[in-house]
C-alpha cells in the first residue's frame, strides 16, 4: 500500500465516523458521557480541514497529521489514545513510501502497544483494545474479514468495562457496545478495504 | 434544549472571553488559548494548575488567582482538554518552583494532563508533580480498577494547596500534603434533573418526575441507585451513613463540609438540605469547623446536590481554607 | 415539583436555620424570628435592613455582614414579611443612628415596612429612613401608578448604602445619596422557565419549550412580551437598547454593569450572556468600570437571565462598590 | 348584631376561604403571583387557632385578634390591609355588646378609610376597594344582597389593575376576577348571612 491507498483509507474513515457521529454518540451515552461520536468527529473533520489545507508529503506524515489532530483537537480519552497511535504509526513509517502487509501488522502492534502504555489497559476491560488486539492476531494470520471485526466489536457487549468512564458503572455497563471498540472497528473495517 | 447561548459550537469559547472581560482585575487568558490564568504573579511559588471539562463552572477559571490555583485548562464541555492546551497552562504557571497538577481521577483527564506532564518536563525542563483526587466514594469497589471518580472535593484541594503554595511550600511539600489530603475526604452527590451539554442538545440520561439518581458524577454518569424522591433529611441521612464509615468518622475528629450545588439548584434548597446534613453531625457531636455552602462544581443546569466530608487530619487544613484568596468564586 | 426539600410548610425556617448555621461566623438569627443579623456590630453607624418575600437567595441574607447590610427579613416564599418582623429587623439594627430602610417597590413590602417603620419610630424613638427601589424598567408606564418593581439592582443599592454607612454617613446623608442612585440604573429580565413556590407545588406560569418571557419580574410577574427562544447576542441587544436611552448613556459615562442568574441558569450561559452584553458596551465605547455576574437576586430555580446598569454619576458610588464587605454572598 | 353573630360571621368567612384557598390562589396566579388563597388562609387559620385556644371577651377584641393576626401573619399586600381594617373596626367598637345596622355602615366605612390610608388605591383600580366601596353604599340603602356582591366581584373582570402587583400585568390585568375582590366579597357575603 502506497501514501494515496492510505489517505483513501483513512478519509473514508473519517467519512462514516462523521456520517456516523450521532450514533456512536449515543452509543456513549448508554454506558459514558455521550460524546464519544463528536469527539472523533471533530478530530477527523480538523484532520480532514488540515489535510486539505496543507497535504501531507510522505505516509509518515499523513499519520503524524491525523495523530497531532487528533491530540491536539479531540481531548477526553480517544484523543490521547488515537493520537498516540498514529504518532507511532508515523514513527514506524519514516522514510517508507510502501507497506506491505507485514509492516502493516507490525504497525498497528506498535501502535496498540502505544495505546496501551497510555490507557494501561488489557485485553477484557471493554475498551478499544478488545478489537484492536484480536483483530491483529486475525491480521497476521490474514484471517481478518468485515464480519469479524464486528464479531469483536459485539463481543465487547457483555463485557464488564473495568477502564475508562464506563467502569463506573459497574455491572451496568454490561449489555452495551463500547463505543471506542466501535469507532476501532470502523477504522479496521475501512483499512482491510484498501489492503 | 433551552440555553442562553449563540451557537453551540461556539460555547466555551465565548463562556471563557466573558469571564475573563468580567473578571480581568483578577485573571486573563493566555494567548488564544482556552488557558485563563491568574494576574498575580506569585513569582518564586510553586504553580498550581487544574482544569478538565468545562460545565463545572465556576470550576476551574472561578479558582485562579492568589492563594488558588495559578491557571486552570478549559476543555470542550464534559470532555477533558488536550495535552497542548495543558502544557499552555504548566508554562503559564511556572514561576520557577515547579508546577503542581490537581487531576480528577478520570481516564481522559489523566492521560492529557500526564501527557502535559511529559511535554513540559521534556521540552521546557519545568519540574511538575501531579495529586490525583477521587473523592467521590459513590462507585468504589476494588474490581472497578479505575478507582473512583474526581469530584467537588476536588475544590478543597485546590484552596489547601494554594494556600500551602502561597505560603512557599516546596513542590514536594505539597506533593507530600496532597497524597495524605486526598485520602481524608469522601463524596456523594444526587440528581433531580439532567444536565444537557449544548452540542448534544439533549439530556444525557433521564430521571422520571418523581425519580432521583443517587451517587451521580458531575457528567452524569449513573450512580449507585435510582429512587424516588425523598425528603431532604432522608437523602441527608442516606449520604451521612455512608460517608461516616467511609472516613471512619468518630467524636474525636473535626471536619468541614462542603454542600454543592449541582448547577441548577437554587441556594433556597441548598439551605435546607445543609440544615439537614448540620443536624446529623450535631447529633453525633461531630464537630464541623467550617462549612461551604453554593454552586462550587457544578454539572451544567443539572439540579442536584453533593456532600463533601474532609476530616481534618492535620489542622494546617483550616488554617489554609481559612487564608485569603483573591478569585472570582470562592 | 421536584426539589430538595422537606415539608413545604417549613422550607424558610429550615433555610434560615441551615443558612445561619454555616455561616455563623458572620450572621446570627434574632431569637426566634425570621431575621438575619450580622455579627459586626457597627456601633454608632446607620444600620441598612432589606428583606421581603424569600426566593431570591443569596438575597437577601447573603448580603448581611460588615459593609453591607445590617440585618434582612426573611418572608415567606415570594410574600413580603409582617410588620412586626421588619420591627424586629430595626431593633437589631439600630446602634443609635438611626436605621436605614431598602425596600422593593411592591405594594405589600412597602405597606409591610412602613408599618414597622411607624412602629419602630413611635414605640422605640429609633430614626427610620426608607428608599424604594425601582430599576425594572420593563413595567414602565405613567399610567400604571404602581410605578416600576424592585429588582437585582436593589443589590447595588444594598452594597453602595452598606459601604456608605459603614464610611460613617449619617441617616440624612444616606437618605439623599439614595435618592439619586435609584434614578441611575434600570434593569431588565427574562425567564426560559418558570419558578415553583414550594407551597404551591405547581409553576406560576408556562412557557413553551421555545418560548421565552422578556421582562419578567422576580416572582414570576409576566413581563413585557412573549417571544420565541433566540441567540444570547439578540436577547443582550434587546436589553441594551432599552436600557441605553432608559439612563441617556452616553460615550461620556462609566458604568456598572450587573449581570444576574435568575437560580437554575449555569454560570456557563451567564458568561456567554456576559461576553454578548460586554461586546455592545464595546462597541459603543462606553467604559464599564465594573462587572458582576452571578445569581444575586433569583427567582427560587427560574432559568433566566436579568442585566442591570448603573450609571456612575458620582464617582464615590464606584470605590463604594469596591469597599470591602463581609457577606456570605458578596 | 352581638358578640356571637360576629363569631359565627367571621368563622363562616374564614371555613370558605379555607375551602376556596386553591381557587382563589389561581385567580391570583392569573394576575399576581398566585398566593392569595394561601395569605388569607394562613391568616385566617392562625386567627381560629388563637381563638380556640384563648376566646376573645368582646367585640373590640374578637375584631383585635382577628386584625393582629391577619398583621403578623400574612405578610404581602393583603395582610396589612385586611390587619388595618379589622384593627379599625376593634377601635370602632371598643366598649360596645351590639351593634345596629348603622353601626355596621359606620364600621366598614372607617375600616375602607384604614384600607385606604395604607393602600392608596381608590374605586376603579381593581382592587378589594372596587368591592368594598360599592358594597358600603349598597348596605346604606338596604340594597346589598349576595347577588350584589358577585356582580361587584365580577365587574372588576373588565377593569385593568393599576395598583397593587396585578398593575405590573397593564392591560394583561383585563379579563380576570382581581383576587383581594373575591376574598372581600366572601367576608361581605358572610356578614349579609348573620345581619
Ligand atoms: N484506558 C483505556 N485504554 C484504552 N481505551 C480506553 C481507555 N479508556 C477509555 N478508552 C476508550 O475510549 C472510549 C471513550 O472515548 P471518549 O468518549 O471519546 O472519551 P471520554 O470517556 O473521555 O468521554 C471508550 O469507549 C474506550 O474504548
Ligand atoms: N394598594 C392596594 N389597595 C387595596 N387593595 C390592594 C392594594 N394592593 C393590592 N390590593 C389587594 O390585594 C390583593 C392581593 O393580595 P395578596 O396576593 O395576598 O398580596 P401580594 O400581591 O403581595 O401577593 C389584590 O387582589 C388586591 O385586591
Ligand atoms: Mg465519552
Ligand atoms: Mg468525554
Ligand atoms: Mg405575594
Ligand atoms: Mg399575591
Amino acid at each position: 500500500m502506497n501514501h494515496g491507498g492510505i489517505v483513501v483509507w483513512l478519509k473514508a474513515w473519517a467519512d462514516q465516523v462523521n456520517a456516523e457521529k450521532d450514533y456512536i454518540s449515543d452509543l456513549d451515552n448508554a454506558i459514558g458521557d455521550g460524546d464519544h461520536g463528536f469527539n472523533m468527529s471533530k478530530g477527523l473533520t480538523a484532520y480532514l480541514d488540515a489535510r486539505a489545507a496543507k497535504p501531507a508529503e510522505t505516509i509518515s506524515d499523513e499519520f503524524k497529521m491525523l495523530g497531532m489532530t487528533m491530540l491536539s483537537k479531540v481531548g477526553g480519552a480517544s484523543g490521547p489514545l488515537y493520537g498516540s497511535a498514529f504518532l507511532s504509526m508515523s514513527k514506524d513509517t519514516a522514510g517508507k513510501e510502501e507497506l506491505n502487509n507485514g509492516d502493516i501488522v507490525a504497525l498497528l502492534s506498535n501502535a496498540l502497544e502505544a495505546i496501551q502504555k497510555r490507557g494501561k489497559a488489557t485485553v477484557g476491560e471493554k475498551t478499544m483494545i478488545d478489537v484492536w488486539h484480536p483483530a491483529i492476531e486475525l491480521l497476521k494470520n490474514n484471517e481478518l474479514t468485515k464480519e469479524a471485526i464486528d464479531g469483536l466489536v459485539n463481543a465487547t457487549i457483555p463485557m464488564m468495562a473495568t477502564k475508562g468512564r464506563a467502569a463506573y458503572l459497574g455491572e451496568r455497563s454490561i449489555g452495551h457496545i463500547d463505543p471506542g471498540s466501535y469507532s476501532s472497528g470502523l477504522m479496521l473495517k475501512h483499512l482491510l478495504s484498501v489492503l | 434544549m433551552k440555553k442562553i447561548l449563540n451557537r453551540p459550537e461556539d460555547v466555551v469559547e465565548e463562556m471563557i472571553s466573558g469571564l475573563v472581560d468580567a473578571h480581568d482585575d483578577v485573571v486573563y487568558r493566555v494567548g488564544d488559548t482556552r488557558v485563563v490564568a491568574r494576574k498575580y504573579e506569585g513569582k518564586g511559588k510553586v504553580g498550581l494548575i487544574s482544569g478538565g471539562g468545562s460545565g463545572h463552572e465556576p470550576s476551574h477559571a472561578g479558582f485562579v488567582g492568589k492563594g488558588m490555583l495559578s491557571a486552570a485548562v478549559c476543555g470542550d464541555v464534559f470532555t477533558s482538554p488536550t495535552p497542548d492546551q495543558v502544557y499552555e497552562a504548566v508554562k503559564a504557571a511556572d514561576k520557577g518552583a515547579g508546577v503542581f497538577m490537581v487531576i480528577k481521577n478520570y481516564t481522559g483527564d489523566v492521560m492529557n494532563f500526564e501527557m502535559a506532564k511529559e511535554m513540559a518536563e521534556s521540552m521546557d525542563n519545568i519540574k511538575v508533580e501531579t495529586v490525583i483526587t477521587n473523592d467521590d466514594i459513590a462507585v468504589e469497589n476494588s474490581t472497578w480498577t479505575e478507582g473512583r471518580r474526581g469530584v467537588a472535593g476536588t475544590v478543597l484541594v485546590h484552596k489547601i494547596l494554594g494556600a500551602l503554595a502561597e505560603r512557599g511550600a516546596s513542590l514536594e511539600e505539597i506533593k507530600a500534603e496532597a497524597e495524605v489530603l486526598i485520602t481524608e475526604m469522601a463524596t456523594l452527590g444526587l440528581a433531580l434533573t439532567p444536565a444537557i451539554v449544548p452540542q448534544a442538545g439533549k439530556p444525557g440520561f433521564t430521571l422520571a418526575d418523581d425519580e432521583i439518581e443517587f451517587g451521580l458524577g458531575i457528567h452524569g454518569e449513573p450512580g449507585y441507585r435510582k429512587s424516588k424522591l425523598r425528603p431532604s433529611a432522608e437523602m441527608a441521612k442516606e449520604f451521612y451513613d455512608k460517608i461516616k464509615p467511609a472516613l471512619n468518622l468518630t467524636k474525636e475528629d473535626k471536619v468541614v463540609v462542603l454542600i454543592n450545588g449541582m448547577g441548577g439548584t437554587p441556594l433556597m434548597e441548598q439551605y435546607v438540605f445543609t440544615h439537614d446534613v448540620l443536624n446529623l453531625f450535631k447529633h453525633d457531636g461531630i464537630a464541623v469547623a467550617k462549612k461551604l455552602v453554593g454552586d462550587y462544581m457544578t454539572s451544567i443546569e443539572m439540579q442536584g446536590i453533593s456532600l463533601t466530608v474532609l476530616r481534618l487530619k492535620n489542622p494546617l487544613w483550616l488554617e489554609l481554607l481559612n487564608d485569603e484568596a483573591k478569585t472570582i468564586a470562592w
